[in-house]
């Protein structure tokens, strides 16, 4: 199913479902036989991003694989809320090893069923952003360098949610944690700090490399599907809102990932072999305080003053980003693709 | 039980040395030991290996420490301190050198070990027969005509270890044995020219 | 599988924890008033209609094999339509629209074009010949309807449907009363006029024309007539005389008769210039006529600035397109022949026009006067009970006069005076009227909150501009009576039709569905309208359906304790 | 077949034999020639297995286990810091219950840095829950694996041979390399307790929390338990199948009417043998005996081994490995095991050797010595075996001296330097 915005107008084009689209168009999370690969009775917070963000993908890797799926998963609160014992919500084959490790896990998954003969099941990988960008990059290089035919999936929320909001590796500037406090001349986290995995995947030249989010389920849906039409290593990088961490409500979950979107904060784009291929544009562009307003962890920056330096230092990245990967024009691959190789002027560099 | 302490500078193939000697033992029905001076030394640094022959299964892991016989495939460690060390009073000595013993400074020792220190050109007899400067084959070679091969191993079974080692580089195998049969040669006319020196005197 | 105890689990198993305990808030569903619905006057469900509308007839985006062929959805709007309003081809054009005014999706991009879209799809049941459903058992009681204005023909059309025999009498040659002789054919082609009113006739409905009814109470059972109600709308159809001091040969005509005239007998002769003094919707509709018969010049005169002018904006823009022009701030002091003495006016600070003794001359062939109408309420005079202010009858909330069993509405009644309403009037006494018949009092059914756009989570709509509808050129408008405005073709109505937000009432988009962080929707049915539960073992009460539905149709209530 | 051939040789090609499908790992000395030699095979296609080479020993155990988790039989081997860097998921394999295979090429553990052999690397894992065996010569190193794999796959627990880095991995001798056909008559096909499968799925690697997880682990140590008996079981079929000795618990010499007896883990035990000879050449009756499982520890074998009766007894432990503020670390299961269960020597008296650390030889001259002042009951409770003591006086006085004295071993090859 090639992912298209709808070109013909009705009501509810970018909702889950849509009566007035043929079935084949429609969103696997609108079909009430969805997979559910991670079901009901989980212990995630009101509002979990993570839970969404990990159904909506897994869902759609076990559509575009027909069932043929094994997932491994670090630790972190996925894995926590998922499988408490002596409940599970896993609905698919899961496995989970360590916290550092999950990449190599699903290598050694993929390697044997390449050596048992089952090369008809596919390997998802799938961890936080702690698991991923900090202490599991060594295995994720390793698991990209070699080329393993695993789809790694990172649920960025931003932070260690699961040990009580620390920073991480992925953790925003100025964003507050319970490590990067709010306190001080620079309060939050530092700028100039934390590191972009998509773009050291593109680094290595995997197959695929692609970013979304929780808000437009269309777009992440598609990525995971495209993900499997390729083999050797793929990452999928998805945006997924921590209320908790977050501080922001549990019913914001989708609005606040929509707005680090539409706030160009968050690129959604996808590469191949290394290059960008396609950048999503966004549709209504948003300044970056509609998206930090509605989250607690930013509200040092509007009280007692607002902290116009920051908000500007922030909202230059965002620009950053829409000149980077062309977010305001209806995508321009070649264009895009010069941008993030450095060929174009870009803002705030 | 016989042992063996090879001397020699990283890359000039001392622990292949003392696994070929090993080989040629296990060819003739013996228990044979060898493994090398484990350390992490680079290429051209002082190294040792080791091999134990014996007619019952070796059961010591020590390092050789009285060696029956040293073989020095590089002249210039001669002078280390300890080289000779724990070498046993009728041990033997080869040294790889195309000089006579007296010219490398061990006359005086040669004298005491009449016949049991004798000098080979290994280097050079690899040189001519293999084509690279590996005394490893022919040093054995001098070696099996220095103990006769009554301690140590035979001619044959060491050729049949070096074909065997290199089989799958035939030229490398040939120019091996070629060299190590030439020096067996060299050292046995020089046993017997002594032989005839002694003789006459 | 031999599973070691503990660390490896059956799959599925956490549905055994039932996280709903979780929960301080719950989703339900609602269904809240669209304000297009809020708004209209004939009290339409516009947002039922359009969203059967969505779907198109033969639609090509759903003719991909998948499902039986759909029923013509065009046909299943229609009728939603019908229900409450018999004229949808008449409101697709004389409606003043009010929906569109309200309508939400003006605060996004622009309204949709729900007029347009009722119009294409009036034409159609025309062109298509669809028929309307039979109508309920018969009650066996007979309803008098006076006048077969649109006020009159609603109520008989939805008294019918109830099951009641009509009969409706009207003084004129022709049924349609001002929707006839008040609304000139380029505004109302009367081919679709008398097909829409012929549709309800042919329901049975008896017409008696050139019949106008002296005695009403006669009429009555009381009275020993045969009827056991009557309904009264005879309109306003006397055009306001004010006193103009004018030479004798000054040619001064009403608009109300002008526009008559030019429906059923030989048009007047106005001349080469023509004023009209008035600011309403008639003034204009004769200065458009006047243009139409040959006047070169066409100027409305009013006392009072644009802004302030009662006439619909759209009414006076398409005036000046065809040539008409203004003169603000005037009043006709003398009328001549051949000329007009205007003084101008000014506005005091309450915005009421002030003479200021300036006179300017105006040459004019004719001064058509178009101050409003007067309803004839000879029909009443002197019924028992029924009373009268301001030269309108007096009536309760259920349309009903004074007088017992005896209703009226339309322009004879307080309310603004457009067909949208008098249809409205129609539906509301039918209803009242058969309540009386059966002896009940109609209870109004608790309205709903009204479904506003901060409700609405708009991101999940494409972003699709209106369509602008097709107008004949303004130079081919004056020499003829050809309709003006034009309708749109099935894909331009279907694509209104689909900018639809559904304000306020699920249209099946599965958001909640696929929302929901802990799977705690269920899907009931294939995914459409009111197709889903929440599954309150697993709900957590997060919100996130009620914030991502984008049409504002489910609502968090708190959790009683 | 015999040959005359390097240990790591003989281990890969009987871990070939073995019918492995998945193999990974990190380069550490002294293992790379056993997993070099199977990359190589895996690259001529004389083995049929993935192999892959990771960036680091924790990566490598987590391929295995992955693989160990989707069914497959995963091998691999490391050694020194290597086992260390990998002990979360040494830890975890054993967690899950997976029957992954692993060689430890012996090696000291820095710092400061050393390459050369001792048991420190196995012994910091001895809790981690893996069966450890301990090979004397290469011959058992190569049997030992063979019985590995059936044991780990039996109990579905992973399963460690330890072998001395470079006194076995790196030494050519005579090793009996069985024929395929043996092995696969021994070896039933990988049969998973547990597997990952699209069509049953499961759930593998659940939270545990206090409610259940004293009982998981009160299971893991009744497994450990049971190994006993299948590490005898194994030892027993492995005899019949390949008419030789190797594996099983402990391995008795010359013990019968011994009342000095070193108890030894590993190749040093060859060396131990020959001092005993020598000592009962001079009329000591000594005798040797060799745990070649120490995990699970062999109690009730070990109590058997040495009699019960009321005869006194030096039992003299030859440490491999040092547990710094404690002592030895074989010592302190050995005399939990005596202390405990039925039988055994009553009244043993026990001297702790730390011998042969980071590569010092351990010298048949040096072992006679010290055995003989055992004998004679000179021997303190707790020594080293050939500590340079004058040189070690020097550094600790220097210490007392002054406070900042440099680091240790600096100093150390200091004096060394000046010595000579």
């Amino acid at each position: 199913m090639p992912y298209q915005r709808i070109k013909f107008y009705q009501t509810g084009s970018f909702a889950a479902g849509n009566r007035l689209l043929p079935a084949d168009l429609r969103s696997v999370q609108s079909s009430a036989t969805r997979a559910n690969t991670l079901t009901c009775g989980h212990r995630a917070c009101q509002g979990c991003g993570e839970a969404l963000g990990a159904r909506y993908a897994l869902d759609a890797v076990m559509r575009a694989t027909k069932g043929k799926l094994i997932a491994v998963n670090a630790t972190g609160c996925l894995e926590v809320f998922s499988t408490p014992f002596p409940e599970t919500s896993w609905q698919i084959a899961w496995l989970h090893s360590l916290f550092g490790n999950a990449p190599a896990v699903a290598t050694g998954v993929a390697a044997a069923l390449k050596a048992m003969g089952r090369g008809d099941i596919r390997v998802v990988g799938q961890g936080g952003d702690g698991g991923t960008v900090d202490i599991g990059m060594a295995c994720l290089s390793g698991m990209f360098e070699r080329n393993d035919d695993v789809l790694y999936i990172c649920y960025d929320n931003q932070a260690y949610m699961n040990t009580g909001v620390q920073r991480s590796g992925a953790t925003p500037p100025a964003a507050r944690t319970a490590t990067t406090p709010a306190e001080g001349p620079e309060p939050g986290n530092t700028f100039g700090q934390g590191k972009n995995v998509p773009l050291i995947a593109m680094a290595h030249e995997i197959p695929y490399v692609a970013t979304a989010t929780v808000a437009d389920l269309r777009d992440l849906e598609y990525k995971a599907t495209r993900a499997m039409d390729f083999h050797g290593a793929r990452y999928l990088h998805i945006l997924v809102p921590c209320p908790l961490g977050w501080g922001s409500s549990p019913a914001d979950t989708i609005k606040v990932a929509r707005l680090a979107v539409e706030s160009a904060l968050f690129p959604v784009f996808e590469a191949e072999a290394g290059e960008v291929v396609s950048a999503t544009p966004i549709r209504r562009q948003m300044p970056v305080t509609d998206y930090l307003r509605l989250q607690a962890r930013y509200a040092h920056l509007f009280r007692p003053e607002e902290r116009t330096d920051v908000i500007a230092r922030i909202q230059a990245s965002a620009d950053r980003n829409v000149s980077r990967f062309g977010l305001l024009q209806d995508h321009h691959p070649e264009r895009t693709r010069l941008a993030l190789n450095g060929h174009l002027p870009a803002e705030g560099r | 039980m016989f042992q063996v302490r090879f001397h020699g500078r990283g890359g000039q193939g001392v622990v292949t040395a003392a696994e070929l000697l090993a080989s040629a033992a296990f060819r003739e029905d013996r228990y044979a030991q060898a493994f090398p001076s484990f350390g992490s030394e680079r290429m051209g640094a002082p190294v040792m290996s080791f091999c134990r022959i014996d007619d019952k299964p070796i059961r010591t892991r020590e390092p050789v420490t009285e060696p029956d016989a040293l073989l020095i495939q590089d002249p210039t460690l001669l002078h280390q301190a300890g080289l000779l060390h724990g070498l046993r009073p009728d041990g033997y000595v080869l040294v790889n050198s195309g000089r006579d013993v007296d010219d490398i400074g061990l006359a005086e020792f040669a004298a005491r070990h009449r016949g049991h220190l004798l000098t080979v050109p290994a280097t050079s007899l690899a040189l001519a027969n293999l084509g690279r400067p590996l005394p490893g084959a022919p040093m054995l070679g001098g070696l099996a005509a220095l103990t006769r091969g009554e301690q140590t191993v035979g001619l044959d079974a060491l050729l049949a270890a070096i074909t065997d080692r290199f089989g799958d580089r035939p030229r490398v195998a040939a120019g091996n044995s070629a060299a190590a049969r030439a020096a067996f040669d060299f050292v046995t006319g020089e046993l017997d020219e002594l032989k005839a020196v002694t003789h006459h005197a | 599988m031999e599973k070691p105890f503990a660390i490896t689990l059956t799959p599925g198993s956490s549905r055994a924890n039932h996280t709903g305990a979780w929960r301080t808030e719950r989703p339900v569903y609602v269904h809240n008033l669209p304000p297009c619905n809020d708004a209209c006057p004939a009290g339409e469900n516009i947002q039922q209609w359009l969203y059967h509308a969505e779907e198109g007839d033969q639609d090509a985006l759903l003719a991909r094999g998948d499902g039986p062929p759909q029923p013509p959805a065009g046909e299943a709007a229609w009728r939603q339509i019908m229900a409450d309003n018999p004229f949808p081809a008449i409101m697709g054009r004389v409606c003043y629209r009010p929906c569109e005014t309200a309508c939400n999706r003006g605060q996004l991009d622009e309204a949709v074009g729900i007029n347009s879209v009722e119009r294409f799809l009036g034409d159609e049941a025309i062109n298509r010949g669809w028929k309307l459903p039979g109508a309920l058992a018969r009650t066996g009681k007979r309803v008098l309807v006076v006048g077969a204005g649109p006020s009159g023909l609603s109520a008989a059309y939805h008294l019918t449907r109830l099951g009641h025999s009509v009969t409706v009498k009207d003084a004129g040659a022709e049924p349609g009363g001002m929707m006839r002789y008040g609304i000139p054919k380029y505004r109302l082609p009367r081919d679709i006029l008398d097909a829409e009113i012929t549709r309800v006739l042919d329901m049975g409905v008896t017409l008696e024309l050139n019949a106008t009814v002296t005695d009403l109470l006669a009429e009555l059972t009381e009275g020993g007539g045969t009827f056991d109600a009557a309904f009264v709308a005879v309109g306003a159809h006397i055009g306001k005389r004010a006193y103009i001091p004018a030479g004798d040969s000054a040619r001064i005509m009403d608009a109300v008769s002008l526009l008559h005239r030019v429906e059923d007998g030989p048009a007047p002769m106005l001349g080469r210039r023509v004023a009209v003094y008035g600011g309403g919707n008639t003034a204009l509709d004769a200065a458009r006529t006047a243009r139409r018969l040959g006047a070169a010049e066409a100027v409305v005169v009013y006392r009072r600035t644009r802004d302030r002018m009662p006439a619909h904006d759209i009414e006076v823009e398409e005036a000046l397109e065809e040539g008409v022009t203004m003169r603000w701030l005037s009043t006709v002091a003398h009328a001549d022949d051949g000329k007009l003495v205007i003084e101008k006016m000014r506005l005091d600070e309450t915005g009421f026009p002030q003479p200021t003794g300036e006179f300017e001359e105006l040459t004019a062939d004719c001064l058509v006067l178009a101050l409003g109408q007067d309803a004839d309420l000879a029909v009443l005079d002197g019924v028992p009970g029924v009373t009268f202010s301001g030269g309108t009858v007096d009536v309760g909330a259920d349309l009903m006069t004074g007088h017992q069993g005896i209703f009226a509405g339309g322009d004879m009644v307080p309310a603004e005076r457009t067909v949208t309403v008098a249809i409205g009037h129609g539906k509301k006494a039918a209803r009242s009227i058969d309540a009386w018949l059966r002896g009940a009092s109609r209870e109004q059914a608790p309205r709903p909150g009204l479904a506003g756009y901060n409700g609405l989570n708009t991101w999940y709509y494409a972003d699709a501009p209106g369509t602008i509808r097709p107008k004949l050129a303004a130079a081919r408008r004056t020499g003829t009576f050809d309709e003006v405005t034009g309708g749109l073709d099935e894909s331009t109505a279907l694509f209104e039709a689909r900018r639809c937000m559904s304000c306020g009432n699920c249209f099946g988009c599965d958001n909640c569905y696929g929302a929901c962080p802990d799977n705690a929707v269920i899907k009931t049915g294939p995914g459409g309208p009111g197709d889903y539960e929440i599954d309150y073992d697993y709900c957590k009460g997060c919100g996130i359906c009620a914030a991502e539905c984008p049409c504002g149709a489910i609502a968090m209530v708190p959790e009683e304790p | 077949m015999l040959k005359q051939i390097e240990g790591s040789r003989a281990v890969a090609e009987t871990v070939a034999m073995c019918r492995p499908q998945v193999i990974c790992a990190y380069p550490i000395t002294p293992q790379t020639h056993i997993v070099e030699a199977l990359g190589a095979m895996v690259k001529r296609g004389e083995l049929n297995a993935e192999f892959l080479n990771v960036e680091s020993e924790f990566a490598a155990m987590s391929v295995a286990i992955g693989a160990s988790a989707a069914g497959a039989r995963a091998y691999t081997a490391t050694a020194s810091q290597g086992l260390l860097y990998m002990s979360e998921a040494v830890y975890n394999a054993a967690g899950l219950g997976l029957p992954v295979v692993m060689t430890v090429a012996n090696r000291a553990i820095g710092a400061p840095i050393n390459i050369w052999n001792d048991h420190s690397d196995a012994m910091s894992q001895r809790d981690a829950g893996w069966i450890q065996l301990y090979a004397e010569t290469n011959q058992e190193a190569a049997d030992l694996h063979i019985q590995a794999v059936r044991i780990a796959e039996e109990l579905s627990n992973p399963v460690m041979v330890c072998m001395d880095g470079f006194l076995l991995t790196h030494a050519s001798e005579r090793v009996d390399i069985p024929a395929q056909a043996q092995v696969d008559a021994f070896l039933p096909p990988y049969e998973p307790r547990q597997v990952l499968d699209p069509d049953d799925p499961v759930s593998i690697g659940a939270m545990v929390g206090p409610e259940a997880f004293t009982e998981v682990r009160y299971l893991a140590f009744e497994r450990m338990r049971r190994a006993l008996d299948v590490i005898s079981g194994a030892e027993a079929d492995f005899g019949a199948q390949f008419g030789r000795g190797s594996g099983g618990l402990v391995k008795l010499y010359r013990t019968d009417d011994a009342d000095l007896i070193v108890v030894a883990l590993g190749s040093v035990l060859g060396t131990v043998k020959d001092a005993i000879d020598e000592l009962r050449d001079d009329g000591v009756r000594a005798g040797a005996l060799g745990i070649t499982t120490f995990r699970p520890f062999p109690a009730q074998a070990v109590r058997d081994a040495l009699g019960d009766d009321d005869r006194l007894r030096r039992l003299v432990v030859l440490e491999r490995s040092l547990a710094p503020g404690a002592g030895g670390v074989v010592t302190a299961d050995l005399r939990t095991a005596l202390a405990t269960g039925d039988g055994g020597p009553r009244g043993a008296i026990i001297a702790t050797v730390i011998a042969g650390l980071g590569g010092r030889p351990v010298t048949r001259p040096s072992l006679t010595r010290m055995l003989t002042r055992a004998a004679r009951g000179e021997l303190p409770e707790f020594s080293f075996l050939d500590l340079d003591t004058h040189l070690v006086e020097g550094e600790l006085t220097r210490i007392r001296a002054a406070r900042r004295s440099g680091p240790t071993a600096e100093n150390i090859l200091r004096d060394l330097a000046g010595r000579s």
